[in-house]
């Protein structure tokens, strides 16, 4: 296994109870590349992501992860990602720096104040630092969540719909992060079921539509017509 | 010979030999059984009640070894088997607690005794109910996988219910009693029933099972199936 | 020393009604198994009800 | 079994960061606990409530009610354990920040031991506070058997958090949360509830720990029981 792929999917399948919700995933992933997934509700994106992030066991097939099996190497996997659902995974109760510090601690960062002072200046939140997170806006929590995501250096970056309940203020700051985050080298994975934001961020399109990639490629560029009339002619 | 083998396999030869060896025990408790002196003739329900309650302990014991099997391989199968277990365990469980206290009524008069077995009996009861609140909804991976933990710990809990029950039994005055449990000092063809009833309600359950396990499975299979027919409508 | 007391109390009554509870007991087995296995078909059923409307319906995607 | 001191320095890194990550976890539990209160005091009033409505329901006679206190006081603690448990599952699932920690976590079982000490620690301060509630209201002298009943506590608190924690995070996964948690966890804990029950009576009637090793030894059985099977099972229940 050639560790410069960052991702390497073979015959994933992912079965719930009855329910197929993946049916035979294979995907490859250079290593600094950003791939973005589309498809419609329902197409298990968020449960590929989910076994991307070790947090749920695909029934068959393996996983890579830098060159680490997701199942058998869970523990070496998790410190390499950064993830960003549409949940933020924020604890309500205790205040931006406090959840930052609680990451921190559970991955083990040094210099912590330091990194904690840096993320929150990327997010643009460090003058509400120590404002309860449950009195913050939703774009606040979700931006906030976004400094949670990248706190540890992760190199691989997983964002599930990340657009979902952001403001149009979020919307560009988090843009703007993806493009600083590919000039570090950072792969980044997107699901997302909207097909007009910011197509030019990616390098790779997939298209992912009842549990299987219908379409995978390089990425169209900004021609977004382009890519509608490719959406439509592989999901219908 | 592969034919015998299929017949033997086959769930009306099972449920044959269930019910001759069941009409075999009914034969034997009430013409071959001698009535016993000191309790007379509801000395009889012991072979049911007791071969209930041991066939209720086996089935928890297969929940628990299902359980285990199914968190270890991930198999629907093992899954099926530990939640019908879990159910014809409860049948059984309902039936030692219902004959418990009829048996108790006419010999140490009164209906409830808090006998060290009854309690733990009551016990697993409760335990087990939960275990079935647990699988009330549809079939769902992440409920059969609690399920299962709760199946192992339930069997584990049992020697622990069996100590603290019977040391909080012997703080309280006991109840009027002529002869503890049951078995001992029992006359040969007493034994012979009880054992043939034994047998009886094993193979009764593992009809039962075998039944129920084939039930949950097709249910499986069908839910399967619909899925894949509601997708291909959809797509 | 209640125990004998009670014992002969019981032991004087007449057989007949030591039987009900015999009967009781056997009775109530009888019973749950009974209502145990009879659900069992039931559910039996309901998936046969069920199988047979999959087969319809794949009949009806099969002639579209 | 770690032959090379390669695999042992990791074993030993490994440990070091299991600590770190179970303090991380604890520490973020009581700060937001020290903010709001909110599980203590749920806790706590309920537990005293137990104990005035429990009063009422025995009665006035002073003797009844000593003979029962252990058993009172043993009641409000059991649910005392499942409301502050519930509680717990709704911090932890509001944002899915359950999801969180599980990504930062190397070894899952760090989650179990932070969310036990933390449930034992509140229960000990509830303990500690209606201990002498129930002394003046029961007439009960507790102080002189303060020591003895240290140990009956600790084991009995310890196995009410071990198996509480163990179902309430099987609770929080499921729907209907606040029926299946209480279901799941009073009968099980059955055998923890009589042993501490009568541990604690004995000691209240003036005997010693000698007269009441079984219980404890029972209890200490039943907290390692639990403790292991829960390390064992701990994965299957966080995965998703």
């Amino acid at each position: 296994m050639s560790t410069d792929m960052m991702v390497h999917l073979e015959g994933v399948i992912k079965r719930f109870g009855t329910m197929t919700a993946l049916r035979g995933i294979d995907l490859k992933l250079q290593r600094g590349c950003c791939l973005g997934i589309f498809g419609p509700n329902g197409a298990g994106k968020t449960t590929l992501l989910k076994i991307l992030a070790t947090l749920t066991r695909p029934s068959a097939g393996t996983v890579h992860i830098a060159g680490y099996d997701v199942v058998k190497e869970a523990e070496k996997v998790r410190p390499l990602l950064g993830v960003l659902s549409h949940r933020t995974f924020l604890y309500g109760r205790l205040t931006a720096w406090e959840n930052l510090q609680f990451y921190g601690r559970m991955f083990g960062i040094k210099q912590l104040a330091e990194r904690i002072t840096e993320v929150l200046q990327i997010v643009d939140l460090l003058a509400h630092a120590h404002q309860l997170v449950r009195t913050y806006s939703r774009g606040m929590q979700q931006r906030l969540a976004i400094a949670r995501a990248i706190l540890h250096y992760p190199t691989l970056l997983l964002l599930d719909e990340p657009y979902t309940g952001l403001d149009k203020h979020a919307v560009s700051r988090l843009q703007e992060l993806v493009l600083h985050l590919r000039s570090v080298p950072c792969t980044i994975i997107m699901s997302t079921h909207d097909l007009h934001g910011g197509l030019d961020l990616y390098d790779e399109i997939a298209i992912q539509c009842r549990g299987k990639i219908v379409y995978s490629g390089p990425s169209l560029g900004s021609d977004v017509q382009g890519f509608e009339q490719l959406y439509s002619a592989y999901v219908g | 010979m592969q034919k015998l083998w299929s017949i033997i396999r086959s769930s009306i030869f099972h449920a044959i030999i269930m019910y001759v060896s069941m009409i075999i025990a009914i034969y034997l408790v009430f013409i071959y059984a001698p009535t016993e002196k000191m309790q007379g003739i509801v000395q009889k329900i012991f072979y049911f009640h007791v071969s209930s309650a041991i066939t209720m302990f086996f089935a928890f014991f297969v929940v628990c070894v299902a359980s285990i099997m199914y968190l270890w391989k991930d198999s629907d199968w093992w899954d099926a088997v530990a939640l019908s277990a879990a159910e014809i365990g409860v049948v059984f469980c309902t039936l030692v607690l219902i004959t418990g206290p009829i048996w108790a009524r006419p010999i140490w008069g009164t209906w409830w005794s808090w006998d060290p077995t009854l309690t733990l009996t009551l016990v697993l009861w409760l335990i087990y109910v939960a275990y079935l609140m647990l699988r009330i909804e549809v079939y769902d991976p992440k409920r059969a996988r609690f399920a299962a933990i709760l199946g192992i710990v339930g069997f584990v809990d049992v020697p622990l219910i069996r100590w603290s029950v019977e040391k909080w039994r012997t703080l309280h005055p006991k109840p009027v009693l002529i002869q503890e449990g049951g078995t001992t000092g029992l006359p040969f063809a007493m034994w012979q029933t009880f054992v043939v009833c034994l047998v009886a309600f094993l193979l009764l359950f593992f009809y039962l099972l075998r039944e129920r396990v084939s039930v949950a499975q097709s249910r499986h299979a069908l839910e399967g199936l619909r899925h894949e027919i509601d997708e291909i409508l959809a797509g | 020393m209640r125990s004998t007391r009670s014992l002969q109390g019981k032991m004087g009554e007449p057989m007949e009604k030591n039987f009900w509870y015999l009967f009781a007991a056997y009775s109530t087995i009888w019973t749950a198994l009974c209502v145990y296995m009879i659900r069992l078909s039931q559910k039996n059923k309901e998936l046969q009800a069920e199988l047979r409307d999959l087969q319809a319906q794949i009949a009806r995607v099969l002639t579209k | 079994m770690y032959r090379d001191s390669n695999s042992f320095i990791a074993l030993m890194s490994g440990s070091k960061v299991f600590l770190q990550q179970v303090l991380a976890l604890l520490a973020k539990d009581l700060k937001t606990e020290r903010r709001t209160r909110e599980i203590f005091t749920s806790m706590f009033v309920f537990a005293v409530l137990v104990l005035v409505v429990f009063n009422f329901a025995i009665g006035a006679d002073p003797e009844l009610i000593r003979q029962v206190a252990s058993g009172v006081v043993w009641i409000a603690l059991l649910f005392a354990t499942v409301l502050g448990l519930q509680r717990v599952g709704q911090l932890e699932s509001e944002e899915d920040s359950l999801q969180g920690v599980l990504l930062a976590l190397r070894d899952r079982s760090a989650l179990f031991i932070a969310k036990m000490i933390a449930q034992m620690l509140y229960l000990l301060v509830v303990v500690i506070c209606i201990l002498p509630l129930c002394g003046i209201w029961f007439r009960i002298n507790f102080i002189a058997c303060l020591g003895e009943l240290c140990l009956a506590f600790a084991l009995g608190i310890l196995g009410l958090s071990i198996v509480g924690t163990l179902f309430s995070m099987i609770a929080l996964h499921t729907r209907a949360c606040e029926v299946m948690l209480p279901v799941l966890f009073l009968p099980v804990s059955i055998p923890l509830t009589i042993a501490a029950v009568y541990a604690t009576a004995q000691l209240i009637d003036g005997k010693s720990l000698s007269d009441i090793s079984d219980y404890l030894v029972f209890m200490g059985v039943f907290d390692v029981v639990f403790f292991v099977l829960t390390l064992i099972v701990f994965d299957y229940i966080v995965e998703d």
